[in-house]
């Protein structure tokens, strides 16, 4: 990492710090998510541990300059190992009045601001519907503000290129990381290297020069009298790399695919904030993905049991409302006993809520939101990096067990990013698939319900000769498979079907506990809310308060060993980004008194937070 | 490459089920016509695969000794679009009705036929809602007292066929249950189509909507309501092959053939048009106005999504080389943590 | 009910009963669901309580003679008050071998066995998988079994019309009737009328004959000799009828309309076994009732959205699986929080399951199917006449807090019949249902979400002057009702449509406890296993036992005494037709170790089992 | 009878919202052309409403000062159409784009216009999905390369108008967003129209799918590339109105006016055809080979759903006379315990 100490003054004074938490934010078109995609992967490279939280405006492009337009985009370094991309801001980036206006409740009093001065004229001001010049009225008192003319420098910095100022104007992007990466002491290689790839000619070169005079702005102006810096953090030893949670997701379930030696077929229709999942396996055609946009959800889910009959590793992705309209489907891949995932990216909700912002409150969907008595494993992704794990377990699951399985993720967890400790594919465990051979008129005929010991049907393939034979959404006979209209029948398939879904948590390793395994409390968290609940946990035990925390991957069944472990401890308190789904599931089931904490804002808990909702056992 | 094939008879192609639909149902005659075109198409049983969705036709896959999968209602279109998709080299019929094709699945339908898969639809159009005891269906006619419509149904019907012209469908046909030869003969072009083939089939429903179709299978009167296309040959019906269509601007009209007619001034039908205006037009001749076409509205030949999903694959895999995932997994920046 | 002892006989002799439970059991063709009818209204009218339980064949029509195609009808009647069509049968009619082996099971020992001798010949036999004749055989030893000629018998009877043997097989079912009115002793009078007005001609007279002839055959034969008789039962005072529980829903929505003056609108897509209701109300348009028979469940569900809007009562009606599809919408509707009815009537799942078979599995679906929070209110009807209050009460909550209402019926109300308390809609309360008027430039704007005490808002209708505002479903500004996106605002709209949801309890009359309001077990039961449980708590009360019973019609929100209540017992069972929904929510929600009781077999509860599982809390 | 109307104008149809399209969409345009006539038509403002499902195009309802509902993808028709059972006195309209209204809605979209109620219903066709960010939609076409299609989409489009006409539309209608006059005159011909109108707008997203019809709007080329239809008239098009389109069978081909050929030996539009095989031809033509018709294809009258419900409703009322529930409850068996 030789340039990791490039543009680190030399001039000022550099003070040390554990990590920061720095946010963009701009309007819409200001190119926040690339800046904080080049400040990620430049502090990674760096050696720090990373997380990030993008937060996009809503589905929309409003117009320019509005509230309703700002985009942002939040990372988290440190020189330790971290979870969360950060409650409050260390620095925050405001591109323009709208932004600094939905973003300044987040920055930490002192922390420091950086503003466009030249972005704050009436036409902007008024936009943002601030009355008076925030820059001028004191309100900023308590921050270091920083205001940059951070148009007109930009447009210098290019005038010699001859650009427009609409295209000098889109380097302000690049100015503003220049002086944030000097700030941070971070080297300028990354982007740079960036650039080269992605932009050409006079872009290209407008884009460095933006980057370096911001740099330099840093570097020479008195405004700036120290920059800080994050050392390496102590992370285990192996070759990284940044992903993001759909990446992740998507890069998973093609890896499943090859230890499966399964073809992949995704069945999907766009929605957001799960599409990028479709796009990145249309990528894949050389790893023999097939992608099908749908005409529908129903037709995406539909295509995916067809697919699942025929033999693919068959998967289905969308978000909330997506999946309330394959429900019905779904129930039939439940009949069906055949192998494929339904995941679900979920977002703000009820109907088509908060599009753009995360929420865990489809759990109760995924393991309740069928007709009849439906029961399927559902599994729940904890992190960005973590989605690609979980998306091999769940395709495990779903052929051990011939059954369809849903997989959560969450808003939060599909754009944000964290390192990823590369895998070796052949170091991955193969997922052993088996197909029921050929028969002749001599052997016995083929039963397409019967089951193994765990409870699973044969996944016999259209085109075997000898296993013709026919399924369908009606009750089934046992073992035969044929329809059965028998009331005693009835009751010993749904038996069997809740019976062999059950068996799943036989497989599973036992719940880690991080901390003692009995106390006063035990944080019990599911999905996106790992990072900030795990962090919160460790705070309050270096604080000395009996807590301890277990993270379930497994929403249904539940871990067979949960029940021991929570009846160790005093209180359960179980926070989610829902009113309180897991709760629900985990008082009926174990009849214990476990409470909630419950937030749905369409943003992740800060750690704060939940360190001030733990330290009330505590006081 | 030539493998050789046990030659099978319809018997083979019968399940172990027994068949339950109402004595006297046409459904048994397209069961037994589909029976007799199997074992003609050199395609191994194992290789077939019939889906449907929910009603009394979609029973059929239980009675066909292939793969099978009776779906939900009005999915089948879209179920078999994922299953060929997985497997090309399966030979994939659909079986739905006029409800479960045309009113809850009319998208999937729409969508499986525009993208012209190479799957073979067949729909059943018996004008009622038979599983559920006899509501109107969007192909029941105007005024159609049913129980869900005790003052006469008001929603205009559907045209199957116009619809699937309407969207762009590369194989149209239509047949009656009864007409068993033409049956026959129109499922074997439907299986030998590359690409969706979509079939009509007018069928019978005794016990919901007896004699829906009468006119166009009563022995007296057939020849005047129904008209056989044939490619390249001139719209000739009547019991003495006596009348004709003609073309009067956009219109079609009766013609008697002799008096001042002969057969070159005729429509002459041409299912290999390649704008489909003709085939449409076909479909809007209805009784009594008209005689009602049987047989090939249209056959044209154009790109399969299966078979270009496939290509681009290909051409994928040669063009960007080996799928390493391990490359894929350390493409970008990258670091090592020691 | 001066015919009431009419047919009576005069020779035999004559034994009391308190009730008798009788099943008609042949081929879909025979015309069983005909024959339980008639006895059925015959019984009430003759002053027996009355209960009954049509048994149909799945959808399809089998060939004639299978097993497949066996239907029946199952009637309970009594001198006291009943409550369920009863668990084994007294006396069974069985007019082909298959209906014999269908049903056989059911007759307690000893009980009548009335078959058709004619019908069980060889193809008869076979079809019914029999290798020997059960009639000669000796395994029916243990019933008093009558093989009569029934076929041959009714030929005989209508002989003189010059019916073809068709037809004249047709009556083959007045026939059995005739037989069996003799043998309780009830009037064939009520059936002569049944007869004149619903045939015609010869038809009318075969039919006639063929009742008396079975009549006679009972009267005249040696083979019977004894008849029974049931005396009336002391009901309530009043004028009474008998209804189905799909008629009774029916006619529950038009007169809920009718109270609160609104237009009925009925959004649906038929589906065993649900589709009766459509039937209905489409013979309802001198109601002014609009019936909308849509191209699918999601059109009728929307269509059902868009007439809410436009001020109508908008309802609609489905079974599982439509309900599944109508997930996503049934969300919009909760954020729109329009009033409108969702009806379902649940069969066994889960996918297409077992459609002609009833099961209450559909409850996790109700309270949990959707994506988001997404809470509504859900209500159960206990009985066929139960529908008709259920339907009103269902719709009082609806618009007096603005908010869809699920309401749950199954199979076994759906189709099963009772007698009903015919009500004077003049002495039915008015249903009170506002709309804001007209506005004028000078008053404030409108607010779409402004709330009122109960935090229902406004119900304001397309074509009011000054009222113009636009709704959907992304999340809300809280009283404006413009789109929002702001954390606190979502988190206080959850919060509120919560809230509203669980304010409908405050409303709730206090909830009834059968029996002792505290004791050893207390028994929940809802929907349509009230008969059963009621019926088995009296009878182990009878016995001695402490344990009590409540059934709960309002499931979501759960009545706010139902804790106190439950607290006062030392044991909870919930018995339900699914594997513990209620249950679920029960115990989550109270933490309390209630214990279900659960089966899954497409029929209702057996009092008798019921008995003996309220029997091991006792012994 | 004559009610008074307050005079309005285009922007009292303006609503309080932020108008959040991306500058430059085509969408504003068509907001705009609607504005104006809005107040033209006769109809009081509350008793309009505006339903929409998801999409860019389908935020328009917020943007009208009428009633409006910015529903779910793909249900506006069938939201419409309960909204137009329970009132219809009220002037509904339904905005929806290439993908809400032919993807996931494709089965409303076609029972609406089916039953004919009397709505309007209004595709922006991008030919993209725009909210999403630019995926492919029914309407991109072949090799299309998206989001979704890095290599190219495979699926034959669907043709709006095309699907219309193939379930019995009574009017059928396209324009083109930057063509504000014939927009505006097209938007007022569907609403005056009685029954379902559908009129496609061939709309610019300039974000995810730019120049999409620069071809019909192209100051340069439009002459040529755009054909205005006009009842009763020949096809004419072309800078100097040279060029004509003439039958040829059942195809069309452009000829060149004057060189043997004049006028009257065109086809001459009829929009009231009786049976739609002309406007289903004209539906077919396709830039590059041909103009592209714009204009009202189709306009008849045919019974509309809405209205028969109510004369339905009228003649039972007044064949059964008074519906009192009472007399109902008290029909059949009936018995009284005293
Ligand atoms: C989601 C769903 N909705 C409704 C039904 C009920 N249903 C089953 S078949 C059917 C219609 C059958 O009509 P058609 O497709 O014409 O078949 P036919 O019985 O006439 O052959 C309906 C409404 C269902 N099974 N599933
Ligand atoms: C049930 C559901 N599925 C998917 C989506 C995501 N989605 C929103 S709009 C849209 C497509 C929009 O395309 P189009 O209708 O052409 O509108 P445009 O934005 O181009 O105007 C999609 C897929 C959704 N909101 N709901
Ligand atoms: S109901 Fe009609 S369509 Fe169904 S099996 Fe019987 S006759 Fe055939
Ligand atoms: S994305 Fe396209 S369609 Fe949507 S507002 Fe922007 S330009 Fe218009
Ligand atoms: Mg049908
Ligand atoms: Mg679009």
């Amino acid at each position: 990492m030789a340039t990791s100490t490039e543009g680190i003054s030399k001039n000022k004074q550099v003070i040390k710090l554990e990590g920061a938490t720095v946010r963009f934010a701009g309007d819409s078109g200001d190119g926040m998510q690339l800046a904080g995609t080049q400040l990620t992967n430049t502090s990674a490279l760096a050696g720090n541990d990373v997380a990030t939280f993008p937060d996009f405006p809503a589905e929309i492009r409003a117009p320019r300059g509005t509230l309703a337009g700002v985009s942002g985009f939040q990372i988290h370094f440190a020189s330790s190992e971290i979870f969360t991309p950060g409650d409050s801001l260390d620095a925050l980036v405001a591109m323009n009045p709208a932004a600094l206006k939905t973003n300044l409740s987040d920055l930490r009093a002192g922390g420091i601001l950086i503003v466009d001065k030249d972005s704050f004229d009436k036409k902007g001001l008024e936009q943002a519907g601030y009355a008076k010049n925030p820059l001028d009225d004191g309100s900023l008192d308590s921050y270091q503000l920083f205001q940059v003319e951070l148009t007109k420098n930009t447009r210098n910095a290019v005038e010699s290129l001859g650009l427009g100022l609409k295209a000098a104007d889109r380097c302000r992007n690049f100015y503003a990381m220049g002086l944030v990466f000097w700030l941070y002491g971070r080297s300028l290689e990354p982007t740079r290297r960036y650039v080269q790839t992605k932009f050409k000619g006079e872009v290209a070169d407008a884009n460095l020069r933006s980057l370096e005079a911001g740099r330099n702005y840093g570097e020479t102006t008195d405004a700036f009298y120290s920059s800080f810096q994050v050392d390496r953090a102590e992370l285990k030893a192996g070759k990284y790399r940044n992903i993001i949670g759909n990446q992740a997701l998507a890069w998973g379930v093609v890896a499943a695919a090859k230890l499966s030696k399964c073809e992949l077929f995704l069945g999907s229709y766009p929605i957001t904030p799960a599409s990028d999942i479709l796009h990145y396996l249309s990528e894949f055609k050389h790893h023999g993905v097939k992608t099908f946009q749908a005409e529908d959800e129903i037709a995406a889910m539909t295509a995916t049991i067809g697919a699942a009959f025929g033999g693919d590793m068959a998967i289905t992705t969308s978000s909330g409302p997506g999946i309330a309209l394959k429900g019905e489907a779904i129930g039939l891949g439940v009949m069906l006993e055949l192998p494929m995932l339904v995941i679900n990216v979920q977002r703000g909700g009820p109907s088509t809520g908060l599009p753009t912002k995360t929420e865990q409150s489809d759990l109760f969907q995924a393991v309740f939101g069928r007709n009849g008595e439906c029961p399927m494993p559902v599994i729940a992704a904890r992190s960005p990096s973590d989605c690609f794990n979980t998306a091999i377990e769940a395709w495990q699951i779903a052929v051990r067990y011939m059954t369809p399985v849903m997989l959560l993720s969450d808003g939060y967890i599909a754009n944000g990013a964290e390192p990823w400790e590369i895998p070796t594919m052949s170091a991955l465990p193969d997922i052993p698939v088996e197909h029921p051979g050929p028969r002749s008129e001599d052997d016995p005929p083929f039963m397409p319900y019967k089951r193994d010991e765990r409870l699973a049907r044969p996944w016999a393939l259209p085109g075997t000769v000898g296993l013709t034979h026919r399924i369908g959404g009606l009750e089934k006979q046992d073992v035969t498979g044929n329809i059965s209209y028998d009331p005693a029948n009835h009751q010993h398939m749904v038996n069997t079907r809740a019976q062999k879904v059950n068996n799943v948590a036989n497989d599973y390793p036992a719940t880690q506990i991080e901390g003692a395994d009995q106390g006063e409390l035990l944080v019990i968290s599911w999905g996106g809310t790992y990072g900030s609940c795990l962090t919160a946990v460790r705070r309050m035990q270096a604080l000395g308060h009996s807590v301890s925390h277990i993270h379930l991957r497994y929403i249904n069944p539940l871990p067979n060993d949960l029940h021991g472990i929570m009846q160790r401890f005093q209180h359960i308190l179980v926070p989610e980004l829902n009113m309180g789904q897991l709760l629900t599931l985990i008082r009926s089931k174990y009849v214990i008194d476990a409470k909630g904490f419950n937030k749905v804002q369409g943003r992740p808990f800060g750690v704060g937070e939940l360190m001030d909702k733990i330290g009330e056992y505590f006081s | 490459m030539a493998i050789e094939l046990p030659v099978l008879k319809p018997s083979d192609f019968a399940s172990d089920q027994d068949v339950r639909w109402c004595p006297g149902c046409g459904d048994y005659s397209i069961l037994a016509q589909m029976k007799k075109v199997l074992p003609t198409l050199g395609v191994p049983r194992e290789k077939m695969v019939f889906v449907s969705g929910i009603g009394c036709s979609s029973r059929f896959p239980y009675y066909v000794n292939t793969y099978g999968l009776h779906s939900i209602h009005g999915r089948a279109p879209a179920i078999a679009t994922g299953l060929k998709c997985a497997r090309p080299d399966l030979m994939v019929w659909v079986v739905t009705g006029d409800g479960d094709g045309l009113s809850i699945g009319g998208n999937h339908l729409m969508h499986c036929i525009r993208r012209n898969l190479d799957i073979n639809i067949v729909m059943f159009n018996n004008r009622i809602y038979g599983l559920t005891k006899g509501q109107y269906s969007p192909t029941s006619p105007l005024g159609k007292v049913t129980k869900s419509t005790p003052m006469g149904a008001i929603d205009n019907p559907l045209h199957p066929l116009s619809i699937a012209i309407g969207c762009e469908a590369t194989f149209v046909a239509r047949s009656i249950d009864t007409n068993i030869k033409h049956l026959e003969m129109t499922l074997k072009r439907a299986a030998e189509h590359r690409g969706t083939s979509f079939v009509e089939v007018y069928q019978n429903c005794n016990v919901f909507n007896d004699g829906a179709f009468e006119y166009a299978t009563d022995k007296a009167s057939k020849a005047d309501t129904v008209i056989e296309l044939e490619h390249g040959k001139p719209l000739v019906f009547g019991k003495n092959r006596e009348k004709g269509i003609r073309l009067h601007g956009m219109n079609p009209e009766i013609v008697e053939i002799g008096k001042g007619v002969n057969e070159d001034d005729l429509l002459f039908h041409d299912e290999k048009a390649d704008e489909p205006s003709l085939a449409y037009l076909l479909s809007r001749m209805r009784y009594p106005e008209f005689p009602e076409p049987i047989g090939v509205f249209r056959a044209v030949d154009r790109p399969r999504y299966d078979e270009e999903m496939v290509s681009q694959i290909a051409k994928e895999r040669q063009t960007r080389g080996d799928a390493d995932l391990d490359k894929l997994f350390n493409s970008g920046e990258t670091w090592t943590v020691t």
